[in-house]
């Protein structure tokens, strides 16, 4: 079988085995095998998609599949991938391996809220696999429909309030798509002949430029709601807040990077000349998502919330990097989106286990907890310190990407909008060190949380396997950078030979 | 010249130690975690004093200049195609100089808080960052190139947010570790946006390049304009606020006052020694480029150094906390070097600014390290930072008495200390540049003599306070590394700098200018005389001075208001002005223009579900009504 | 034996039967008196049939057979109906239509 | 004026008459007898055209047989004195521009269509006939209909019984206490 095709079958295959499980222990065992192979399989894909390179196959995607399954509309289950697959497919094993841990102790519901989980997995596997439009597609819907059952059934707060928002919102942005991809779909071969969803096929085509410009917007809007683009972001705060811990990793960590992988290979690779022209409107709203997400997190007291709203600001970044369009800036969208993975999903998985102990997620209820719980109490200041750009954590590195990147372009605007997103390091300083001061230095608040008890052995091997994919990325970028760079090579020859009409 | 590759060693050794010690704290008990960082910082001075000798005087080939060189460089990211960031190692006059500076004052700060931290709760975490601090700061030092610097510069930042938050359980502690770090964080924004222009227009970020008389950084000096200023001269300008800010240069210095809360070792390695001078070493590293690449950027520079050296020592003269005395004092210190870099040239005579900047670097690193170890040992003494609790301890502390008064003779300018030496060249050369800022200067050195004996009195000298048990003086293990540094204090201030450490690596005759020197000890001398006067004895003459001056007093022991203004600003402004309407408008604009569309929806269904009554009668007069608009519509209209 | 009466005078009288009826079931509020307006409405159709059939299309017994077949539908739509009325009045002790919204539930 | 004419115009405004009386009469036994003289009326059409077996039909099935059905429930669910309730006036105009409207459009439509009757020669509707063409399978012949109505007309009457048989707790009662004197009913 296609190694691919394994990222599908193994969740699935878990799913059928927890269908027969009993109670929690037998299904979050059955879960963690599954996902701990899941984990495995993504290093050996990493493995073997790197020594293939070493070996020198130039193909563009690797590990090709095709299967027609719906032959009137010539759709296809195409699967391939290249070094940003590859690096989303890692971020995704290592997040869900870690989320599986983080609801270690999840007592209500237990097999459905795997069988949940692990759904949404396979959905966002099968996305970054595939390479036709429409099992893309396909997919992305399966990861978003067991988010609203797993907001609504094992969460918090308004739980059913934000599960429909986010719900709706994620639906609005997949019909926006929907045009979007249709529209591709019936402009992908203009010279006539056989129309298709394939990504690689479609890319070998000029898309008209008038339909371009109709399509692009819609598509990029539709993955940019994913991606918490402002003003659609505000499901964001709300389906975060809500969510269990490992829904939020998962949703944070990998869910909104659909949106940035997307954005870049289906708005951008196949529709670069509307991308250009434009290019300038979706800079001003990402740089606004950048700036007002680190502003918006200043005054939150709820921190979910606080994450979430450094969660569109980060991922803004993303998009903002996507739409700068040069080799650089795409590199560090794809450092970014896997880097924010890693650590939003460290963040909430922090977040889930202090208020697992605390019951409560107001800041200003807690103080001090350094004293009593060190060990998470270091790792949120790890996180909070790879969240804020510090080198040494992958953060740093897929900012520097990106601004650099950014920089390239000579224009005043882009400068601009450059210079500004690079002001969010300082007010992502201010928040991160505000809630780490209040939540964790100073005196104990409340002597009811004199006792808690430090993390425990799944804790800990939840939050070090972040941990260590948020330190080994930040130490050693190259062989990132470098596989992602490769992988750019096809985008950034289309671009540099694309016509661009009145330019 | 790979046979420096052993330099290597220097920062790694301290990173492996903070890993080891930063993962096994827990496990390592008592005082094993402090020894395992004091010993791994020894073989890194042990190898800095090798690399000194072996540079300036083993391999250096006489009359010619000193060369940079690379002993070790790998490659870290790909950026652009002409945008690589590496990691290495440069050895040249001004890194090896650091290597030494650092190395030296991070021992001793290692050894002394072996006795000043015992029975702390985490010992082995505060080796651990100490340890941290010196691999950032080695890093830094020894940076290839501009980004190298930068990762580095972040990382100092972290590691002195880390130390002075050290007693994280006190609030202040932890806000003033906040306050440092967003406020270097902000200026590090300046670096950050200087380096993408200064890499943009010229493709690199090595040193070597940058400083290549040749290369394009300065050759570009005429380029495009912007506001009447070249790309490159705004770049440096960008830079130097990132400088700034580290070296808590006016109006970015806010924090250091602020940081004295971290344990005192941690005030005398960090906030004396060693990274408030990476502002200073920065212009320096990037000299060449600031001297004749934009020479308005070195303006800017000398302006903010003087009025930062007056600022700070004039609010020193008002300060009651000594720890914060030492720190105006350092800002009015690092304000002389940027001075002195400001006014300098470039090459030859003409760099003599450079020279002593470097070399008053150097000597101050030695005695302000010395003061804040005898604070320590003085607040370790009386457990008070107030010099109001303080007085006659002369008795009590004999060893701490005299390395403090050595390092205050030091400061003051009075000659053979090595404060004459390094401040006298700095004063020559502001005399060649700029008759204002060395008037300023001149007169700042009076102040220096005032505030620095005012702190020393009213600490040793006046009658005794009454101290809950009697002061001893400390124990061996911190009085040893006083005294190896009054050693420095007095006698580096002999080192042969003009033929080390100069702007284009060639040595040349420097001689000690007496028309400038006797004036400038004898406004020392002044200083200290009026300071003997109003504190050597316990008398009303202080408070009479203060109230003369009562309206500036006030203002200077408020330090001029500026905490008040960026409080105003931070918290009333961008807290209240910015971030809480973002956070409404995202509450009830954005997010209440998508609950909105859903309210509509529901608003509409629900007035829909009205026709879905249930009532036949209903229906029926619908389809009905139907059918006859139908035939209208398609029998009469069509 | 009619032939001077004009079709239109049969068609306009079943159409103002028609639409009579229609008017009975959108105003009576109590079933059985719909029921009845629904007999109207059958039997003007049922005119119309046999109408047509005789002036248009006397070679046939089209019409004629229609008009049979809807008066037996009628007979057991009304015996359907009624049996219904009599459960909706026995459940809920009323037969007045406004009552009876449950259906929208 | 021929007596025939008379005769028509005689029927057709007692259909008239006595449907708007039927939809209008507060009184819903009068309703039914109003009712009876429409579909009696009617039949008089059928035996004016000369469908003399569909008027039989007519008055047996509907005046006699649905009309007695009618009369009979409306005896079992209310009082004979009992005025039916009347729709708010609204309701009532409502439905009456609607009706009008629609009347007027179908007469509109009915005037200005010029109607063609076929040449053929004209089938005599007897009893004969009728008996014939209703048993018959071939092209002109009703047996099919025939026997779909017997069965619809089989399974209403099932429907009907089933329906209207009182069944234990169809609808759980709220008020136990409406029959107080015959416990054993429900």
């Amino acid at each position: 079988m296609n190694i691919l095709t394994l990222f599908v079958v193994i969740p699935v295959l878990t799913v059928a085995g927890i269908l027969f499980t009993k109670d929690l222990k037998q299904s979050r065992l059955v879960s963690a095998i599954g996902m701990t192979a899941q984990l495995i399989l993504s290093a050996v894909l990493v493995y073997l998609y790197v020594s293939e390179r070493n070996a020198g196959n130039m193909a563009p995607m690797l590990f090709m599949y095709d299967l027609l399954w719906f032959p009137s509309l010539n759709i296809h289950y195409a699967v391939g991938v290249d070094g940003i697959s590859v690096a989303m497919i890692a971020l995704t094993g290592v997040v869900v391996f870690a989320g599986i841990f983080a609801s270690w102790k999840m007592e209500f519901l237990s097999r459905e809220f795997f069988i949940s989980l692990i759904l949404l997995a396979t959905g966002v596997f099968g996305f970054f696999i595939s390479l036709d439009l429409f099992t893309m597609f396909l997919f992305y819907e399966i990861a978003v429909i067991p988010m609203y059952l797993l907001i609504g059934i094992w969460g918090s707060g308004p739980k059913e309030y934000s599960a429909m928002k986010l719900t709706l919102m994620l639906m609005g942005g997949s019909a926006l798509l929907m045009v979007g991809i249709l529209g591709i779909y019936f402009f992908s071969v203009p010279t006539g002949g056989q129309l298709t969803f394939n990504v690689l096929e479609i890319a070998k085509h000029q898309i008209p430029i008038e339909m371009q410009r109709f399509l692009f917007p819609f598509t990029f809007v539709g993955f940019g709601i994913l991606g918490a683009l402002f003003p659609f972001h505000t499901w964001s705060p709300d389906g975060h807040a809500s969510a269990p811990t490992a829904v939020s990793m998962l949703h944070a960590g990998v869910l909104m990077k659909l949106g940035g992988y997307g954005a870049f290979r289906v708005a951008i690779y196949l529709m670069p000349e509307a991308a250009h022209e434009q290019a300038w409107i979706f800079i001003i709203l990402t740089t606004i998502s950048v700036v007002y997400g680190a502003f918006g997190a200043i005054f939150q007291k709820d921190l979910k919330y606080i994450n979430a709203y450094s969660s569109v600001s980060h991922c803004g970044l993303v998009l903002f990097a996507v739409l700068m369009m040069n080799q650089t800036a795409f590199t560090g969208a794809v450092i970014q989106m896997i880097s924010h993975g890693l650590m939003t999903a460290l963040f909430f998985a922090l977040i889930g286990m202090i208020y697992g102990r605390t019951h409560t997620r107001m800041i200003d209820e807690m103080g001090g907890l350094m004293k009593i719980i060190p060990f998470l109490g270091v790792v949120y200041v790890i996180a909070g310190l790879a969240s804020l750009g510090l080198p040494g954590f992958s953060g740093f590195v897929a900012e520097m990407t990106i601004f650099f990147g950014a920089y390239q372009h000579v224009d005043m605007f882009h400068r601009i909008a450059t210079i500004v997103a690079v002001s969010s390091i300082v007010i992502t300083a201010v928040y991160i060190l505000r809630v780490v001061g209040i939540l964790l230095m100073g005196p104990i608040k409340d002597d009811h949380f004199l006792h808690l008890p430090d993390a425990n052995w799944y804790e800990r091997l939840s939050t070090i396997t972040l941990v260590v994919g948020i330190t080994f990325i930040g130490m050693m970028p190259l062989w990132l950078s470098d596989m992602i760079n490769f992988s750019l090579a096809p985008l950034i020859h289309k671009l540099a030979t694309i016509q661009l009409p009145g330019m | 010249m790979s046979s420096y590759a052993y330099t290597l060693l220097i920062p790694l050794i301290p990173f492996l130690v903070f890993v080891f010690v930063g993962l096994a704290e827990d496990k390592l008990k008592g005082k094993l975690g402090g020894l395992i960082g004091t010993a791994g910082l020894g073989i890194g001075t042990f190898l800095s004093y090798y690399t000194a000798f072996k540079y300036f005087i083993t391999d250096h080939v006489a009359g010619t200049g000193y060369t940079s060189l690379k002993a070790f460089e790998i490659t870290w990211l790909h950026l652009t195609d002409k945008l690589v960031i590496n990691l290495g190692v440069l050895i040249d006059p001004i890194s090896v100089m650091m290597l030494v500076v650092i190395t030296t004052v991070s021992f001793m700060v290692h050894i002394y808080s072996l006795g000043y931290m015992e029975g702390e709760r985490g010992f082995a975490r505060f080796y651990a960052f100490l340890s941290l601090f010196s691999f950032s700061m080695l890093g830094l030092v020894l940076a290839t190139n501009l980004f190298q610097m930068y990762i580095f510069w972040e990382l100092v930042g972290v590691s002195s947010f880390l130390l002075i938050g050290y007693y994280y359980e006190k609030p202040s502690a932890f806000s003033a570790a906040k306050k440092a770090f967003i406020v270097t964080r902000f200026a590090d924004l300046g670096f950050l946006i200087g380096i993408l222009i200064l890499s943009f227009n010229t493709g690199t970020f090595d040193f070597q390049t940058l400083t290549d008389p040749h290369g394009l950084a300065i050759a570009s000096k005429g380029g495009a304009a912007f506001m009447g200023l070249s790309i490159i001269t705004w770049a440096l300008i960008f830079i130097f606020v990132g400088g700034a800010g580290k070296s808590a240069m006016f109006p970015l210095h806010i924090w250091l006052p602020d940081a004295m809360e971290g344990p005192t070792p941690v005030s005398a390695l960090i906030h004396a020694a060693t990274m408030v001078v990476a502002g200073v070493y920065l212009v320096a590293r990037l000299f060449p480029v600031y001297a004749q690449g934009g020479p308005v950027a070195l303006e800017v520079v000398a302006w903010v150094g003087a009025i930062t050296s007056l600022f700070a020592a004039v609010i020193a003269t008002t300060q009651t906390d000594i720890k914060r005395v030492l720190a105006f004092s350092t800002m009015s210190q690092i304000g002389y070097m940027m001075l002195s870099l400001g006014v300098s040239g470039y090459g030859g005579e003409e760099g003599l600014g450079f020279m002593a900047s470097n070399f008053h670097l150097f000597t101050h690193a030695m005695f302000k390290a010395l003061l804040f170890l005898g604070a320590g040992a003085v607040i370790h003494a009386v457990h008070s930072n107030d010099m109001n609790d303080m007085g006659g301890l002369r008795k009590y502390l004999p060893i701490t008495h005299i390395t403090f008064l050595i390092a205050c003779l030091t400061i003051a300018g009075i000659p053979p200390f090595s404060g004459f030496f390094s401040k006298d060249e700095i004063l020559v050369a502001a005399f060649h540049s700029n008759k204002i800022l060395f008037g300023i200067e001149y007169f700042v050195a009076g102040l220096t003599a005032f505030y620095m004996f005012r702190l020393y009195y009213n600490i040793f000298w006046g009658h005794d306070r009454h101290y809950h048990h009697t002061p001893h003086e400390s124990p061996k293990v911190m009085t040893i590394p006083l005294m190896i540094l009054a050693f420095g204090s007095i006698f580096s201030g002999f080192l042969p700098f003009h033929n080390l450490v100069t702007s284009d690596g060639l040595g040349f005759e420097s001689h000690i200018d007496w028309m400038i020197a006797i004036p400038s000890v004898l406004v020392g001398v002044i200083g200290i005389a009026i300071a003997t006067v109003m504190y050597k004895t316990q008398n009303a003459l202080p408070d009479k001075v203060a109230g003369s001056f009562s309206f500036f007093y006030q203002w200077a022991f408020r330090k001029f208001y500026i905490d008040e203004i960026y409080l105003f600003v931070t918290k009333k402004i961008i807290f209240n002005y910015i971030s809480r309407p973002v956070a409404w408008f995202d509450r009830h604009i954005v997010d209440g223009t998508m609950n909105g569309i859903a309210n509509l929806v529901v608003f509409v269904s629900y007035n829909i579900r009205g026709l879905q009554s249930g009532r036949v009668q209903q229906y029926a007069f619908v389809f009905v009504g139907g059918v006859i608009a139908l035939v209208l519509i398609f029998v009469y209209a069509l | 034996m009619i032939d001077n009466i004009p079709l239109n005078a049969f068609l306009i009288l079943s159409t103002l039967m028609f639409f009579i009826g229609i008017y009975g079931f959108l105003t009576r509020r109590n079933l059985i008196t719909m029921l009845m307006s629904i007999e109207l409405i059958l039997n003007s159709v049922n005119i119309n049939f046999v109408v047509f059939n005789k002036f248009l299309y006397p070679n046939h017994l089209h019409g004629h057979f229609f008009s049979l077949i809807v008066i037996a539908v009628a007979a057991s739509e009304a015996a359907v109906a009624i049996a219904i009325i009599i459960n909706i009045y026995r459940n809920f002790k009323s037969i007045d239509v406004d009552n009876l919204d449950q259906m929208k539930l | 004026m021929t007596l025939n004419d008379i005769m028509f115009y005689l029927f057709a405004g007692s259909i008239l008459t006595f449907s708007l009386l039927t939809v209008t009469s507060r009184r819903i036994l009068r309703s039914a007898v109003y009712l009876l003289f429409v579909l009696v009326s009617t039949a008089g059409i059928y035996f004016m055209l000369n469908y003399n077996f569909l008027a039989a039909v007519q008055l047996t099935v509907y005046a006699g047989g649905i009309i007695v059905l009618i009369i009979f429930s409306i005896l079992l669910t209310s009082h004979v004195s009992e005025k039916a309730v009347v729709a708010p006036v609204r309701q009532q105009i409502f439905s009456a521009l609607a009706v009008a409207a629609g009347a007027i459009l179908t007469i509109l439509t009915i005037v200005k269509f010029v109607f063609t009757p076929t040449t053929s020669p004209a089938v005599d509707a007897n009893v004969t006939n009728v008996g014939r063409a209703l048993v018959s399978y071939n092209r002109d012949g009703f047996a099919l209909p025939f026997e779909v109505i017997s069965i619809l007309l089989l399974a209403a009457m099932v429907g009907a019984i089933v329906l209207a048989k009182k069944e234990k707790h169809l609808v759980p009662s709220n008020e136990p206490n409406t029959n107080p004197e015959n416990p054993s009913k429900s």
